[in-house]
């Protein structure tokens, strides 16, 4: 179980800020949530991953209820 | 070693000319401001209204860009913000200035800090256009 | 077609600020601008005071490099100008405010008016330095 | 004849803003402006020189009495 949080374009597809998420690792966090809002199939894969608010690589990493992961579609600041 | 005198994301007005001030000082002989603006247009298409969003992370990021480019630059001091919600079409989005004790210095520092900035801060564009029409920057 | 909205040589206190007013609109995205301050310090040496003369011509050679550059970049918007006579340690020399849709041509122009403008423009500089030398700049 | 302004560091060797030299041309006029400032022998050569504020590369141009002869140092602004 982790807290998802949505920013930006994944924010608008899911209308949803943040929701808890089951899971042991990001990687099934995040094939939860897909299948809780399927339209996030589209905009995934074009995010960047944060967990606890850095950078995230290892889709393995375990995680707990306290965690943070974070869905950032791509950057457009400036 | 040149120092960031200030890295701010903020919801509030952004008033270039506070931030050549900060960094101006007698040893710097140059200043370069880079002020980006809300713009009328955007691929051909009329602006009607722009929203920026900004990841909690987006102030310490900003922070880290600007002293990445400070240890590569002959460079002074440093000062630049990012604004975030609703910003007025003509107002400020996102400045950086930069002084330096001669101009090549700091042109290419302020260049190369807002390249950087708009390529690592997490911070998202939304445009509502004229027509009806609305968009995520950068994700098509 | 870019416009030079003003191109002055003058005596008085030149704001940066006002020239980075003069030149933002709201179809410009980005204004870069340029501040040549005073330095209190010149090849390792303090200066104590520094004084510009121009040449009568100064203020139309200025206006002409700023044509110039406006017909090889896409810009919108042009404002410069030059101080001369005693200028006091920390104030603005020479100011040079670009405002264009985007930022790439606004920085390419800024750096290469400043560039031009220093090269063209018949404007000297005398140093008087703190141990009592003092020099015109370029004339070894 | 015509009439010589010097700037900056013509200016200051000569200790002159402006003078009247004879002279049929610019060649003969910077001439005798240098007989009459030996210092400006270090000076010319560096200098760019206006007739009429116009740059003037063609020394053998002819000159009158109202004709402006402008001796400009090496350009330092900004």
């Amino acid at each position: 179980m982790a807290l998802v949080r949505f920013f930006a374009a994944a924010k608008a597809v899911t209308k949803t800020s943040e929701i808890q998420v089951s899971g042991d690792d990001v990687a099934e966090v995040l094939a939860n949530a897909t299948q809780k809002f399927p339209e996030l199939s589209h905009v995934l894969p074009k995010c960047s991953i944060l967990l606890n608010e850095v950078s995230c690589f290892d889709f393995k990493t375990a995680v707990g209820d306290s965690d943070l992961v974070d869905l950032l579609p791509p950057f457009a600041g400036g | 070693m040149a120092k960031v005198v200030k890295a701010l994301v903020t919801l509030d007005v952004i008033n270039p000319s506070d931030y050549q001030k900060l960094v101006s000082g007698n040893d710097s002989g140059a200043v370069v401001l880079f002020s980006g603006d809300v713009r009328d247009h955007h691929d051909g298409k009329q602006v009607k209204s722009l929203t920026y969003e900004a990841h909690p992370t987006a102030q310490s990021v900003l922070a880290d860009v600007a002293n990445q480019i400070c240890q590569k630059h002959d460079v002074n001091q440093v000062a630049l913000a990012h604004r975030h919600g609703e910003i007025p079409i003509g107002q400020c989005a996102f400045v950086v200035a930069v002084a330096a004790s001669h101009r090549e210095a700091a042109f290419a520092a302020c260049g190369e800090l807002v390249d950087e900035a708009k390529r690592q801060i997490p911070i998202w564009k939304h445009q509502i256009f004229i027509d009806g029409t609305e968009e995520w920057v950068n994700f098509a």
